[in-house]
């Protein structure tokens, strides 16, 4: 199983790279952006095929390793 | 329009933000009613531990502060040194202890983003960052997540602004298993006669505001720096800031740039309780009132109030008073280094910090009130009791024992630490870490500054009085041991919580060792920071005043190394 | 030899590539900021080390698209000795101007230190004053200097004389423990390692003095 | 118009950071995944209403910056 994992700035959080992609594209002429924003993804290959314990071991994972919950967000998509 | 002060003032709310009732009443008799929404979470961070010094300042007021080479003691942003020639050097060292237990990596970076600005205020472009850290047991689960997220956010934002980490000390012990220490400390270079004070003057001169837009980051992480930590506030997870080394890096170049010519009359940068205290600080000091606009202030998130806007802990911004139409040119600078700048307000003779916000006033409080009124606190304390000396048994394999020591975790090699630091850009680092003390030149001179930060808490735990004695004569050791002549020092105090009689006692105890220690050296005091309620559940560290000190030599290329430098030469023991 | 030295926002290495360059050639380089279009004609361009732009998305990404490269792109193209250092480095390859990519440190950790490397082809306009085989002694201080190459690539450039210096041991995960490359043409130089911040004693060497001493001798 | 773009390692090129996130799960007694990879996440609020024109105009910034196509792909989805 396939697990698609995706890590973001909580709202608010102050984002440096997300400013400076959106500064950078502007800068190069692409005036068509209004915001931008940059986050982690992440693919897992897993060994499990049980989705509901492969969910709750991803979540758990997230929590412990692959985002910071202090200031990130994460979402996990099963495939 | 809603601004917040329709919130009622409740016993609850005033609690909350860290007042007792005795403080509250002091608020209300100094404003002469009770204060609004807006008002009361500006009192709180500024009588704050963290902000008002409530608990330390009659101790701190004993301390040596003065000798002649002292341009500036504490009381400003950083000290400030003559090192000849019409040159100083300006430093401080400062804590984001608490920060850096909640989220390793940012806690720390911002540690350091907050003391560089510190100096650079003053008109000194950072030459050396040191820190001192205190981790838990190696052993305990929580350690070397903490180490490997310290070292890493002190390397990614020093690093990118691109000042060289030259030294610092790390010790482990389990009494900071749940209060870890981040120490950071920042040396820079300025001319005598180009030092940037905070105190503003000029009533109607412009109040300028530079650097990144404001969130609603770390509101209240004022006040939460000085409160004791539980279980649970792990699980509450308090705002913390992200930090942005880049932007820093443009704001000390745009700072400097402007700071070339003589418009600014006064400059501060915003610190714990950002657009409050940097304000309060420059009125106070310079005996005048601030109207602000808070439509005005570039602001990153919608709809913020008045109050998040006065306690946003946003990072990389600073408030500057300048000489009235400079604000174009100054625009020009703060435009070539895409930062943001706008004029917030002004300088009044009220006396009063007077908040508008959507055309109505929001707040409105004697600035005097704000800083002088603010509690302070006697706090009662016993002496540390003396222990006599225990006896222990000689190692019966003295080898081994030898092995042991310098295998073990407070004496281990920290090439891990700074090989992840960027130690030498700026080219100017002629002694890496690994010596006593790192040296550092004066650029484009043979002169050079060493620094070195030490405390040992151990003893400060056993006899603080001897304690504080020890961690100032090791930095003076230190410093002498490259061949540089020690001048001055800047500390960073971190004990428990000050309500507790013993830990008190540590804390006097300590101060006046250290104040002891600095007059038999002549070596002063120049500026610091205090740290307390570093404590969990009720157990708190190892008494843990870390002192940095800082030394000059004339001619570096006499410099001394630890290093041995050939066979069949004589080692030589002084001392007692 | 009269220089330049390209500055872009976050830079940081840029006065010490000055200092070096005032030091060994005897002239102050022009300073360029990354908004200006053109510059006076100069011998030298050196693109410093530093965070331009944080390093933010990938590094040198940012600085690769600005105006000031275009014009630098144009001038190397023409033949003019451009060398890249650390973040440098890393524009010159995000702009195509040399082969690869500078990826994370395989150890994921910010490393500073001296390193001990091999100058692979003495025969280039940046290394002629070293001897082929010369081991030296450079610092480096990146977070991202894992260099990368197809294997192909790989191959052509050290087929063709393309890798300028080798570290002596395992750094940070580079292919072919590739610490420094030229272009085709050999008049582009890009490298990880840090020559401009080994140029005197007190520094703790001067290793690095050749590689400007070199220039300097085919410029005549 | 929100442009959601995955930024991934091209086949065959060496992902230290997935690497890293592999190990460490392993030491945190994660023992049920394969492989894992590390790639950006970038999100852009466009001001255009075309998606056609937004296509075009997203793709040409991951060419000319948000991706580089020595080592990356890149993957666009409008909504
Ligand atoms: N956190 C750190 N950051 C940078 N350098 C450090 C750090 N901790 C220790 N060092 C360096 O390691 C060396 C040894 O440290 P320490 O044992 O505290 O020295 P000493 O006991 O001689 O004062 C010193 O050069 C010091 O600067």
């Amino acid at each position: 199983m396939k697990a698609r994992i995706h890590v973001t700035l909580k709202n608010g959080v102050l984002d440096p790279q997300g400013k400076a992609i959106e500064h950078a594209l502007g800068n190069m002429g692409f005036d068509g952006v209004e915001a931008a924003r940059q986050g982690k993804y992440i693919e897992l290959d897993l060994k499990s095929t049980d989705r509901a314990s492969a969910e709750k071991e991803v979540d758990e994972m997230c929590r412990k390793l692959l985002a910071n919950t202090v200031i990130e967000n994460y979402s996990i998509e099963l495939e | 329009m809603n601004n917040g002060n329709e919130i009622k003032i409740t016993p609850e709310l005033v609690k909350e933000h860290g007042l007792n009732e005795e403080e509250y009443a002091r608020i209300v008799s100094a404003m002469g009613r009770e204060p609004n929404y807006t008002e009361l979470g500006i009192y709180s961070v500024m009588w704050s531990e963290h902000c008002s010094y409530k608990s330390s300042r009659f101790h701190l007021k004993k301390l040596p502060t003065k000798a002649p080479w002292v341009i500036q003691g504490p009381g400003e942003n950083a000290g400030v040194i003559d090192i000849g020639d019409g040159q100083a050097a300006i430093f401080k060292m400062e804590s984001h202890n608490h920060p850096s237990y909640i989220e390793p990596y940012q806690g720390a970076a911002t540690g350091v983003g907050g003391i560089l600005r510190d100096v650079f205020t003053m008109g000194a472009r950072p030459v050396a960052n040191m820190n001192a850290l205190r981790f838990g047991e190696p052993d305990h689960p929580k350690t070397r997540h903490l180490l490997a997220g310290v070292v890493e956010g002190i390397g990614g934002y020093g690093n990118c602004v691109g000042v060289p980490t030259v030294g610092g000390e790390t010790n482990f012990d389990e009494s900071y298993n749940g209060n870890i220490l981040v120490n950071a400390m920042t040396v820079g270079l300025a001319d005598t006669d180009k030092i940037f004070y905070c105190a503003a003057a000029g009533v109607g001169n412009p109040v300028v505001y530079v650097g990144s837009k404001t969130g609603r980051d770390g509101i209240h992480g004022a006040t939460m720096a000085s409160a004791e930590f539980t279980e649970d506030s792990e699980e509450k997870r308090p705002t913390v800031q992200v930090g942005d080394p880049f932007t820093e890096k443009l704001l000390i170049e745009a700072c400097l740039e402007l700071m070339a010519t003589d418009a600014i009359i006064a400059i501060q940068d915003m610190g714990a309780a950002g657009l409050t205290s940097s304000s309060v600080e420059m009125a106070s000091k310079g005996g005048v009132g601030f109207e602000l606009d808070l439509d005005q202030v570039p602001q990153r998130e919608a709809n913020m109030l008045p109050y998040e806007m006065m306690l946003s802990e946003s990072q990389e911004r600073m408030l500057m008073v300048l000489k009235p139409g400079r604000e174009d040119m100054a625009k020009k600078i703060f435009e070539k280094w895409e930062l943001d700048f706008a004029v917030i307000g002004h300088i009044t003779d009220t006396g009063n910090l007077t908040l508008k916000f959507g055309g109505e006033v929001v707040g409105d409080m004697p600035i005097n009130s704000l800083v002088e009124d603010a509690p302070e606190y006697e706090r009662p304390y016993v002496p540390t009791p003396k222990r006599d000396a225990v006896d222990v048994d000689a190692p019966a394999d003295l080898g081994k024992a030898v092995m042991d020591l310098i295998g073990g975790p407070n004496l281990c090699s920290r090439r891990w630490i700074w090989e992840q630091y960027d130690h030498m850009v700026m080219g100017d680092t002629i002694q890496r870490p690994g010596g006593d003390a790192a040296v550092v030149r004066v650029h484009g001179t043979e002169k050079a500054l060493a620094i070195s930060t030490d405390v040992t808490p151990r003893y400060c735990y056993a006899d603080p009085v001897e304690g504080g004695r020890q961690a100032v004569a090791e930095t003076w050791r230190n410093i002498t041991a490259v061949g540089a002549t020690p001048l001055a020092i800047t500390n960073c105090l971190n004990f428990g919580n000050p309500e507790r009689k013993d830990i008190m006692g540590q804390f006097v105890g300590c101060l006046e060792g250290m104040g002891e220690a600095c007059r038999a050296l002549d070596y002063p005091i120049v500026s610091g920071n205090v740290s307390l309620y570093n404590e969990t559940n009720g157990s708190g560290i190892l008494p843990t005043p870390a002192i940095g000190g800082v030394g000059v030599m004339a001619d570096s290329n006499k410099m001394a190394t630890i290093a041995l430098k050939g066979a069949g030469q004589t080692v030589v023991l002084i001392g007692e | 030899m009269k220089s330049a030295v390209i500055v872009f926002p976050g830079s940081n290495c840029d006065r010490d590539m000055a200092v070096a360059l005032e030091k060994i050639t005897g002239q102050k380089p022009l300073m360029v900021w990354h908004q200006e279009y053109d510059f006076d004609k100069v011998d030298f361009i050196a693109l410093p080390g530093g965070f331009s732009y944080g390093d933010y998305l990938r590094c040198g990404a940012m600085s690769a698209r600005s105006h000031i490269m275009k014009e630098v792109i144009k001038r190397a193209e023409a033949g003019v000795p451009t060398f890249g250092v650390c973040n440098g480095f890393q524009i010159l390859t995000e702009t195509g101007l040399l082969p690869g990519a500078l990826m994370r440190n395989a150890g994921l950790h910010f490393v500073c230190k001296d390193v001990k490397m091999t100058v692979e082809n003495a025969d280039t306009m940046f290394t002629s004053a070293y001897a082929a085989g010369e081991e030296i002694t450079i610092p480096v201080a990146h977070h991202d200097g894992n260099y990368f190459a197809d294997t192909e690539t790989l191959d052509r450039l050290e087929g063709e004389g393309q890798v300028a210096f080798k570290y002596n041991e395992d750094i940070n995960g580079a292919q072919r423990r590739i610490a420094g490359i030229t272009n085709a043409k050999g008049n582009v130089l890009g490298m990880m390692p840090h020559p401009e911040r080994m140029i005197e004693p007190a520094l703790g060497g001067s290793d690095g003095r050749k590689l400007f001493e070199s220039v300097m001798n085919r410029l005549g």
